[in-house]
C-alpha cells in the first residue's frame, strides 16, 4: 500500500480562490484514462471553481511517470499498483489517492478458439498459452507489450497463472503477438488478427462498433483496475503547484466528483465505465483512505 | 471505405457549422507551422546559400550531414528539444515545455535540415554561368547569394512548401513538446492521433481532410505570389 | 593597368593559360586573337578575378589580385566584362542592365536613368520591360555590353563581343567601344575571331596560340610582320612559301622556292632557311607575259582554280608552286579569267614577308 | 541533457555488442524504407517527368494538389491504407495488415506526391535550351523525359535521398498498418515511439542515433555512387 | 522538301516571324541573313519543329507538319539543327555527339564509330572522353555540329554556325558543310551575319527582316540587286544616294542628287523618285582632275576623313554629299591622300544600282 507523504503543503486550502491570478496545473495521464473522457468531463467544475487552468498530457504510462519525475507535470494519474509504490518510494510523490476503479474484460473473436469463456482469467491465460504453443490454429493472443498499466495486469495475471513472464510467455510463438502501442490499436489488431486481448473496458466499449470482438471473461477479483492520483512532491521540484494539484485531488474525491465518476458514460454506453472508490471500498483494494479536511 | 466518405462529410460539416474546437485548433495549427517555417527559412536558406557558395575543408561532409538529417524522425527531434527544456534541462528556466512556443522551436530544428539541403540543391541547379555573371557583376559575397536564390527562387520555394508540409504533418515532436493539451497546444495533428487512438477514424480523417484544406490553400496563395512576381524581382 | 607576370591556369592536367606576362597600359585597347581553344577566354576569365592562377601574379593598377576575396571584389568592381555566351539572369531587360548598380548600391533613381543611357547606347531602348529570357542572340549580347557598360568600369573585358551580331549591329557596338575608350579613358581587351575587328579597334594585338601570347604588338605590325608561320597563316596570310636564302644585295634577298626563286626584302644571311609569307592581295594578275610595272617579282603560271566571294576573286594559279591572288569580282570578269589559262603572278619585293626558321621557337612572350 | 551522453554510449553498445533484436530491426527498418524509396521513385520519377513535359489544361492544379500532399500527415496515410487493406476493407483479402509489405505499400504511397514534387522542381530547373537540344536530337517524348532526368540528376538523387529519409523516419503509418509487432514489423520508428511511450529516454535516443547512423551510411553510398558517375551517363 | 505556306509565329503581342511562305528544294543551300532579332532564330525553331506556327502551314517533304507530336518527331529525326548558343548535355563530349543516335537506338558500336567520324571532322577528336562542360565556346560550338551530323539528317539547320570560330575554324566548318551537301544531298538553311559566309555557301540568300522575307534569290542578285534602300544598307552598300530621275535616254538614267547629277542605268522614269546605291569598291579615286577612264560619273570633292581597316582604307569624300569609298591601303599611301585634300571620284554607271521608291512597299514576299 502507498505511504501518505508528510508535504508541507496543506493538503486542502480554506477556501477555493474565485479570483486573483488564474492558475495553472499541469497534469500527466495514461492515454486509456484520458481517451475515455473522463478528465475532460471533470474538468470544467474544477477550472471554474479553482479559477486554473488544467493542462492535460496524456501519455504512456512510462512517459507519464518519466515526465512526473522529471518534474514537468504537477500531478500524476496512472493505473500500475506496483510502479506506483515504486514512485512514492523514491519520494517523487505526495498524497498518493486512489479515486476510482473498473475491471480489465479479456475480449476475444466470438468464435471463442480456445473455449475459455466465463473462466477464471488465470485459467483461461493459461489454456490460451497452452493451445497456442501447441499451435492450435485460430489461437492468438495480443499482448499490448508497452508497459502500460494494462501491460502490467496482463504480466500480473500470467504470475498469478504460474508462469515466468520473460520465459514461459514472450517469444514462444507466433500465438503471443507484442504490438507495442496503445489500447486502441491493439483491439483494432486483435479484432484483424482474430485474437484474444486484455482490454480496459472503457477503451472497449469506445472501439466496440469497428471491432470483430466479444468479451468472454469480466469476472475476476484480478481484473481489478485501479486509477490513482499523485501530487508531484514539491520539495524536489520548487516551482511546482502543488497547491492546485491536492485541490484537483481534494475534488477528484469529493462525493458530487465520485458521483459524476460513477455516473460517466452511462449515456453513451448504457453503463458507467468507473466505479467509485470512497467510503467502504476504499480500504477493500488497499488504498490509503483518510478524509481530507475540507474536501 | 465508407468512413473516407463520411469521414468528407464530417469534415465539410465541421467547416461549415464553424465548430469552435476545430477552428481553434486549425488556427493554431496554421500559427505554428508557418511560424516555424518562417524561422527555418530565415535561418536554412541563406546557411544553405553560404555552404554553397564558399569552398572549404569538409563541405561534403557537410553536406553528407545535413542530407542524412532528412531521416531524423520526429520523435527523436522532439525528445531532444524536450532534453533542452525540460524543467530539467538546461532551458528548463524558460518553460517552454508544453507550450505552442516550444512546439515552434522543436518544428523550426525539425525541418531546418531540410529546407538547407534543398536550398544547396536548388543552388547547385544553377548555371555556372548565372554565378560568374553575378560575381563579374560586382556582387559581394551576400549579394551573390542573394541573387543566386533569386535564380532558383522557384527550387527554394518548393523547399519551403515542403518545409511547411512537414511542419503542419508532423506529431512525434508536436506530441512530445506541446503534450497535446487540449485548449493550449492540441494541433491538428496530435488531435488526429488522438481521435485514431480512440477509435474516431471518420473523424480522424475529417481532421485530415481539413489540415489538407488548411495546406491547399496555403500552397494556392503561394501560387498566386509566385505568378504575380514571374519576370520582376 | 593591367600587369600579368607569368601567368598559368591549369585544369587538370590541361594548362589552358602557359607562363602569360602581358602589361596593359591604361586607356589603351588590346585584342586577343587566336584559334578556337587557345585560351582567350581563360586570360579574360582571369583578368576579371573570377579565377586566380595556379602560377604567377596579376597586378591591377600596380596591386596584387592576389589578395582576400574582399580585396579582389574591390578591384573586379573597376573591371566589367561582357562574356562570350551572355546568359540572361531571370529578371526583365531592365533589371539585367541596373543588377551591376544595385549590388554597388546605387541610389534608385540614379539606377533607373543610367540603365536607360545604357540600353539606349546598344539600341534597345524600347525593351526595359520585357522578360530577359526572350532574347534574340544579338539582342541578349547587347544587353550584356549595356550591363558590363553602365557600372562604368575602368577596365571593360569583352568576349567576343559582336560574335552574334549582324554588320550593321557590329559597327554600332564598335563605335560604342570605341567612345568609351576615347571619352572616357576605358582600358579594353576583348577578344575577336574577326580579325577586321581587332585592327579597328585595337592598338595593340596579342595573338594567343596553345595558351601562349604567341606575338604582340601594334596591329599593324603583327598584321604585316608576323613572327611565325604559324602567325602568318592566321593573320591571313595565304601564301607561305618555304625556301633558303640562296642571294643577297643589301637587304633584297632571293629565296629559292622549289623550283623558282624570288626576291624580297629581308635581313636573313645567305643559306638561312626562311619561309617568304604573301597576301592574296598583295598578288597581281596579268593576263599577258608583258614584264610591265615595277613588281620584282613575276611568276608565269595557270589559273587552276577561281572562287567568287562577294566582291571578290580568289585566283588560283600553279606556278610551280601554287599561289592565291585576291582580286576585285569586276576586274575578274572583266579580264575574263578561266581556269587553265597561262597568266603572270607579280608581286613586289616588299610585299614578302620573310620569316626566319631560327626566329619559329621559342614563341616570343608578349 | 545526460540522457544524450547515455543514448550515445547506448548506442555503441547495442551495436558492438550486436544486440539481436536491434540488428533485426535496423535491418527490417532498412529493407522497407529502401525498398519503399525504390518503388516511389519508379512511380514519381516518371510521373513527375510526364507531368513536367508535358502541357495539358490542369497542369497547375495537379502540381498544386501534388504540394499539398506534402502535408499528408503519416497517420492519415496510414489511416486511408488502413481502411484498404483491413479485412473489412476492399483489398482485405491481400492480408497485408500487419505485414511488412504492406509498410512498403503505406510508405511508399506516402513519400510519392513529395518525390514527384522535388522531381518537378528538379526538372524546371533543367535549362530550357538543353530541352529543345534534346527534343532536335530526335528523342521520344519519354526519352526527352530520361534525358531531363539525367541533366537534373543531382536535384533529383536529392529528391530520392529525401524520400529515403522521410520512409525511414516516419512513425504514423509503419504504427498503423505494421502495428510494431515484436520480431514481425516493429521497425527502429515504432520502437523508438515504444520506448518513449515507455519512458525510455535514453534508450530511445540509442535507437534513433543508430538510425540516423544508417541514414548516413545510406548517404555515403549514394555520395560515393554519384561522385563516381559524374561525367559519363 | 521545305515549303513555308503564309506562317506566322507571335510571342503574346509581338510577332517575331509574321507570314513567311518560303520553298527550299531538296539539296539546296539557304541563308538566312538579316538584322539582329528579325526572326532567323523563331524561323529555324519552326523548321525545326520545336515551335509550331501560329498561323500558316508547314509542309515538309509533301506532308503537313501540323500533325500529332508522334508524327511530327518522326519528321524532326529528319532534320538536325545546330544551336546559336549550343548548350553541352551533361556528359562526355563523346555522349553528346552520340546522343541522337542513342535515340535512334543505333548499335551500340555502330554508334562509336560514327561518334568519332563526326569528331574527326569537325577537328576535336581528341576530346570524346572530355566533361562537355568545359569546351570553349568554338569547341562546343563544333561539337553542336558534329552532334547534329552524325544523325545524317536530310535537312540541316544551323543557327550562326560560326559565330564563335576563328577564321581557320570557319574554312574548316564550311567545307565540312559543303561536303556534305554536295555528297549527301543534304539540304541546309543557315542563319549568318557574315554576308561573305551566306555568299560562298549558299545557293539562295534570304534577308530577313522584322519578321518576314524581305527579300530573297540568288546570292549574287541579292548582292548587286537589293530591292530596298534597308536592303541595300544591310547588303553593304554604303553610299545611298536620295535624288528623282530628270533625264532618260535608253537606259541611261540621269539622277539629280541634291547639288550634282549622276548617270545611272536603271528603267525608273522621269520624275520619279530614286535610291542610287553605289557599293565603297566600285568608287575610285583620282588624284587629279583628270578626267581619264571610262567611268561616266566623276564627282570632285574634298577627303573629310580616312580609316584604315586592315589592307584596305575607307576614305569618305565629300562631293556636295558624302560619298565613302573602299581602295587598299598600299594605294592610300602610294597617292598619299590626306584630309582635305581635293579629289575626285569616279564611278561607272552600272555600278549604280536604282532602287524605284515604287518598289519599296511592301516587301517582296519570298
Ligand atoms: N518568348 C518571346 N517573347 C517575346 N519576344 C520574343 C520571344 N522570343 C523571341 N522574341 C523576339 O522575337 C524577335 C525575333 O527573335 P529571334 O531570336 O528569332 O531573332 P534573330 O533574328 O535570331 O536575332 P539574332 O540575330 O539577334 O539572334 C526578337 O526581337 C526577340 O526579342
Ligand atoms: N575546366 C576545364 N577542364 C579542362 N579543360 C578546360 C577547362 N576549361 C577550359 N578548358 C580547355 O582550355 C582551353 C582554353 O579554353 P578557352 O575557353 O580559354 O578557349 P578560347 O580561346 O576562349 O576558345 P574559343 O575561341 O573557342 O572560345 C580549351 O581547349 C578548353 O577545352
Ligand atoms: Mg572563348
Ligand atoms: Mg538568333
Amino acid at each position: 500500500t502507498g505511504t501518505p507523504s508528510e508535504g508541507t503543503i496543506p493538503l486542502t486550502s480554506p477556501r477555493p480562490m474565485a479570483e486573483g491570478p488564474r492558475g495553472t496545473l499541469l497534469m500527466a495521464t495514461t492515454t486509456s484514462l484520458y481517451d475515455t473522457g473522463l478528465l475532460d468531463f471533470l474538468r470544467p467544475d474544477f477550472e471554474k471553481e479553482f479559477n486554473a487552468d488544467v493542462r492535460i498530457t496524456s501519455q504512456g504510462t512510462g512517459k507519464a511517470m518519466e515526465l512526473a519525475k522529471r518534474g514537468d507535470v504537477d500531478i500524476l494519474l496512472v493505473h500500475d499498483p506496483a510502479r506506483e509504490i515504486a514512485f512514492m518510494d523514491e519520494g517523487y510523490g505526495i498524497n498518493h489517492r486512489c479515486f476510482a476503479y473498473n475491471y480489465f474484460i479479456i475480449v476475444g473473436p466470438a468464435s471463442d478458439p480456445a473455449v475459455i469463456a466465463g473462466m477464471k482469467p488465470e485459467d483461461a491465460f493459461r489454456k490460451i498459452l497452452t493451445e497456442g504453443i501447441k499451435g492450435t490454429a485460430g489461437i492468438a493472443f495480443v499482448s499490448r507489450g508497452d508497459g502500460s498499466g494494462t501491460h502490467a495486469k496482463e504480466q500480473a495475471i500470467w504470475k498469478a497463472a504460474g508462469f515466468n513472464y520473460t520465459v514461459d510467455v514472450q517469444k514462444t510463438g507466433a500465438w503471443y503477438i507484442e504490438a507495442g502501442k496503445g489500447m486502441g490499436e491493439t483491439l483494432v489488431m486483435a479484432s484483424e488478427k482474430g485474437a484474444y486481448t486484455l482490454t480496459d473496458e472503457g477503451t472497449y466499449l469506445a472501439f466496440k462498433g469497428n471491432l470483430q470482438l466479444t468479451p468472454l471473461i469480466e469476472q475476476g477479483e484480478i481484473l481489478r483496475n485501479v486509477y490513482s492520483a499523485i501530487t508531484i512532491n514539491p520539495d524536489r521540484f520548487p516551482n511546482q503547484n502543488a497547491t492546485l494539484a491536492n485541490q484537483f485531488i481534494t475534488y477528484l474525491l469529493r462525493d458530487t466528483t465520485q458521483q459524476k465518476i460513477a455516473s460517466f458514460g452511462k449515456d453513451r454506453y448504457g453503463k458507467g465505465l468507473f466505479s467509485a472508490l470512497q467510503g467502504a471500498d476504499c480500504v477493500r483494494f488497499g488504498c490509503d483512505c483518510t478524509a481530507l479536511a475540507g474536501g | 471505405m465508407n468512413e473516407i466518405l463520411e469521414g468528407l462529410v464530417q469534415a465539410v460539416h465541421l467547416i461549415v457549422t464553424l465548430n469552435p474546437e476545430v477552428i481553434e485548433i486549425s488556427v493554431r495549427t496554421l500559427e505554428i507551422s508557418l511560424l516555424s517555417t518562417a524561422i527555418a527559412t530565415i535561418v536554412s536558406v541563406p546557411v544553405g546559400g553560404l555552404i554553397h557558395f564558399r569552398e572549404f575543408r569538409g563541405k561534403r561532409v557537410i553536406v553528407t550531414l545535413i542530407q542524412t538529417l532528412y531521416s531524423l524522425p520526429t520523435v527523436i527531434a522532439g525528445l531532444f528539444v524536450f532534453l533542452l527544456i525540460s524543467r530539467a534541462g538546461p532551458f528548463g528556466f524558460l518553460r517552454l515545455l508544453f507550450t505552442p512556443a516550444g512546439m515552434v522551436l522543436a518544428q523550426s530544428l525539425l525541418i531546418l535540415p531540410i529546407m538547407a539541403g534543398l536550398t544547396l540543391t536548388a543552388l547547385s541547379g544553377v548555371d555556372r554561368s548565372k554565378r560568374d555573371t553575378i560575381i563579374s557583376l560586382g556582387a559581394t559575397e551576400t549579394q551573390t547569394v542573394l541573387s543566386l536564390i533569386h535564380e532558383a527562387r522557384f527550387a527554394i520555394l518548393g523547399a519551403v512548401v515542403l518545409g511547411f508540409g512537414r511542419a503542419i504533418s508532423e506529431v512525434g515532436a508536436a506530441m512530445m513538446i506541446g503534450g497535446n493539451i487540449r485548449g493550449f497546444t492540441r494541433v491538428l495533428t496530435t488531435a488526429i492521433a488522438l481521435e485514431t487512438s480512440m477509435g474516431n477514424i471518420s473523424l480522424s480523417l475529417a481532421l485530415g481532410i481539413i489540415l489538407l484544406a488548411i495546406a491547399l490553400a496555403v500552397n494556392l496563395i503561394v501560387m498566386l505570389v509566385q505568378q504575380e512576381r514571374v519576370p520582376h524581382d | 593597368m593591367i600587369d600579368l607576370q607569368g601567368v598559368s591556369r591549369t585544369y587538370g592536367a590541361h594548362a589552358a593559360v602557359r607562363d602569360v606576362s602581358l602589361r596593359i597600359p591604361k586607356g589603351s585597347v588590346v585584342a586577343l586573337i587566336g584559334p578556337s581553344g587557345s585560351g582567350k577566354t581563360t586570360l579574360l576569365r582571369l583578368l576579371d578575378l573570377l579565377e586566380r592562377p595556379t602560377a604567377g601574379r596579376y597586378l591591377f593598377d600596380g596591386v596584387d589580385t592576389g589578395g582576400s576575396e574582399q580585396q579582389r571584389l574591390a578591384i573586379r568592381r573597376r573591371i566589367a566584362m561582357v562574356f562570350q555566351k551572355p546568359v540572361p539572369l531571370a529578371t526583365t531587360v531592365g533589371g539585367n542592365v541596373a543588377a551591376g548598380l544595385r549590388y554597388r548600391k546605387v541610389p534608385k533613381e540614379e539606377i533607373r536613368a543610367r540603365m536607360a543611357a545604357a540600353l539606349a547606347m546598344v539600341g534597345l531602348s524600347g525593351l526595359a520591360d520585357r522578360d530577359a529570357a526572350t532574347l534574340s542572340g544579338g539582342e541578349m549580347q547587347r544587353v550584356a555590353l549595356a550591363r558590363a557598360l553602365v557600372t562604368e568600369p575602368e577596365v571593360l573585358l569583352m568576349d567576343e563581343p559582336t560574335a552574334n551580331l549582324d554588320p550593321e549591329n557590329t559597327t554600332l557596338i564598335e563605335e560604342v567601344v570605341r567612345r568609351v575608350n576615347r571619352t572616357q579613358g576605358i582600358t579594353i581587351v576583348l577578344s575577336t575571331h574577326d580579325m577586321g575587328q581587332g585592327q579597328r579597334l585595337a592598338d595593340t594585338l596579342a595573338l594567343i596560340m596553345q595558351g601562349r601570347v604567341h606575338q604582340s604588338g601594334r596591329a599593324q605590325d603583327l598584321f604585316s610582320y608576323p613572327g611565325t608561320p604559324e602567325a602568318a597563316r592566321f593573320m591571313g596570310f595565304e601564301n607561305l612559301l618555304e625556301g633558303s636564302v640562296v642571294e643577297k644585295q643589301d637587304d633584297l634577298t632571293v629565296i629559292d622556292i622549289g623550283p623558282r626563286r624570288i626576291t624580297a626584302v629581308s635581313d636573313a644571311g645567305v643559306g638561312e632557311g626562311v619561309t617568304a609569307c604573301i597576301r592574296a592581295e598583295d598578288l597581281t594578275l596579268l593576263s599577258a607575259r608583258s614584264t610591265q610595272g615595277s613588281a620584282r617579282n613575276t611568276l608565269a603560271g595557270t589559273i587552276t582554280r577561281i572562287a567568287l566571294h562577294g566582291s571578290f576573286a580568289r585566283v588560283t594559279v600553279d606556278t610551280g608552286f601554287p599561289v592565291t591572288a585576291l582580286i576585285t569580282r569586276r576586274s575578274a570578269e572583266e579580264m575574263e579569267f578561266r581556269v587553265g589559262q597561262p597568266i603572270c603572278v607579280t608581286f613586289k619585293a616588299t610585299a614578302v614577308h620573310v620569316i626566319r626558321r631560327a626566329d619559329h621557337s621559342p614563341p616570343a612572350a608578349g
